[in-house]
């Protein structure tokens, strides 16, 4: 079983990909945060704590790339998944840079979400098309 | 010589301000679209796919009537941003009809509660310069949007016999303008245009205590 | 006298200039947005409504494919605009990843054959011109498609050691500069644009013919 946190301003967002995902047996959404800020003191918390987080990068209060540093410094062993409607070069390296083991946009395929949740908890990283095509 | 190099000058300025003023009104929409829009359709695209995979029939109907509600919302904010985007429309519903325009798609996507006074014996006070008031209001709603997280809006159209009022009036965080850093242009366009409507254009904000934006006008256009 | 007169003659013209050319741009992608977009989506929302009536499962299946795929388009449409639109998005991706993403969207929108040809080894021309002669392009690929209902577009950008030498070419109606009765602004912004460049834009069209618009500017900027 994979525990996964959901992070973005979006409830309907959240909703979708949690029905998304919610259709998958070893796959289960145990956090919903609507700001980093709310991400990072819901996961001080958490029983269990989720193998990977996914994080939106437009967010009020905490941004995707302050929250996945934020992360990356508390809990370095938890896999950070950024989801977002941006498809720059400029967006992805940085949140890359910011400790992001993968990258999906908004309107990704359910199989490509799991792929790249499943690929972050076994080997650490997801090479999408759009982070290979950046690289 | 003088003479000469002042309409240099005067050219070069009325070359890169044409310019920066379309950039500076792409960048605004462009990030409206791509947020806003674009997000809802990508919350459909997904409710689709969980249609197509499940086979409950209840559900499917549930789902596919929540994806037309969604879509109908898409449809509905991208048809008021392409409306107010367009003069032709702005100009032919006249101003408060437009200003209704503008609050109703910032009421969808932002969840604004946002109000429009329309008060005293409607008139017009000619297109192009109707056209030149709904742009100010369009800028204060942006920015009041974009920088002041307020939980309500007003906009205010007060016609008195020999003067158009207006206010927006937002409840956000206010700002001092001393402290302004960023280098928008925002402000800037619409002290342009109120100068070009012959019209007095007042911003009151404190820090905490919201901001409004008055606007007067004379009813008749003061002689070119 | 004369100076100040000239002055208040430059002031109103410099605002005037600049509310014409944002209403022109404003107008441009409310029409695109409002007849591609909308449309596409309307038709995803008349294939929900048949999901929701449909009682047999394959064919629920099927159109919800319809459906996603014709989202799918409408996502990426709207992305290609948005980024287009945006100055910060062209300065970073540079000049032919810019035309390419603009060329992209006419294809997919337009059904017209669209092709850039990038000749030459690569450089850059510098942020602010780069953004300057992307507008060019993008204006004589809209004026092609909006009037010349050509098949097919080419778009060149040729690399010259020390100049770039920029086409776009259309194989639709053409038009003689003599017939042109209405009164736009896009031919009169790209000159604008490029005096601004320092470069050399030229017209070529012949009734039945298509239009080329060239233009050439130096590698480097020259002094100011
Ligand atoms: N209603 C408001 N509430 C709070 N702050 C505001 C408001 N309106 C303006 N400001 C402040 O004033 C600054 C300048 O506004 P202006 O519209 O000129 O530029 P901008 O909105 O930052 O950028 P642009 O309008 O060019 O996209 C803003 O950055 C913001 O700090
Ligand atoms: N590629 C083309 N093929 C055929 N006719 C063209 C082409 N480009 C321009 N024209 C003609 O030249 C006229 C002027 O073009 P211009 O771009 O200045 O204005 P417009 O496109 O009509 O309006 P606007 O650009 O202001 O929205 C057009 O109306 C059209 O008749
Ligand atoms: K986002
Ligand atoms: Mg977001
Ligand atoms: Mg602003
Ligand atoms: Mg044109």
């Amino acid at each position: 079983m994979i525990h996964i946190a959901l992070a973005d301003d979006h409830a309907l967002i959240r909703k979708g990909v949690a029905e998304m995902l919610s259709k998958f047996s070893d796959i289960k959404v145990i956090l919903e945060a609507g700001t980093g800020k709310e991400l990072i003191a819901k996961m001080s918390n958490a029983d269990p704590m989720p193998e990977v987080c996914i994080v939106d990068i437009n967010m009020p209060e905490m941004n995707g790339y302050e929250t996945a540093t934020e992360l990356k410094k508390r809990w370095p062993k938890v896999g950070i998944l950024a989801l977002s409607m941006y498809d720059t070069e400029l967006n992805i390296i940085k949140m890359l840079r910011s400790g992001a083991h993968g990258y999906l946009l908004k309107d990704a395929d359910p199989e490509e979400l799991l792929q790249a949740i499943v690929s972050i908890h076994k080997h650490g990283f997801y090479y999408s098309d759009i982070v290979t095509g950046r690289m | 010589l003088e003479k000469q190099t002042m309409e240099n000058n005067y050219h070069n300025q009325l070359l890169l301000s044409r310019m920066e003023v379309q950039e500076q009104s792409f960048r605004y929409f462009s990030e409206e679209i791509h947020d806003n829009i674009g997000q809802l359709l990508s919350i459909v695209k997904m409710q689709l796919h969980n249609i197509r995979r499940s086979s409950n029939e209840t559900e499917i109907v549930a789902r596919a009537k929540d994806c037309t509600e969604l879509l109908g919302k898409a449809i509905s904010d991208l048809r008021n941003i392409s409306h107010t985007l367009n003069s032709v429309f702005v100009t032919n519903v006249g101003l408060p009809e437009a200003v209704e325009k503008d609050l109703e798609y910032i009421r969808s996507a932002k969840d604004v509660k946002c109000t429009l006074h329309n008060t005293g014996e409607d008139y017009s006070i000619g297109e192009e310069r109707e056209l030149l008031v709904f742009r100010i209001i369009q800028e204060a709603i942006a920015n009041a949007v974009k920088h002041a997280s307020p939980s309500a809006i007003d906009v205010y159209l007060d016609h008195k016999p020999h003067m158009l009022v207006v206010r927006v009036v937002d409840n956000g965080m206010g700002f001092e303008a001393g402290s302004i850093t960023k280098s928008g242009i925002g402000l800037s366009n619409m002290q342009m245009r109120a100068a070009l409507l012959k019209g007095r254009l007042d911003v009151a904000s404190a820090k905490g205590g919201g901001t409004t934006i008055s606007l007067q006008i004379d009813r008749e256009s003061a002689a070119a």
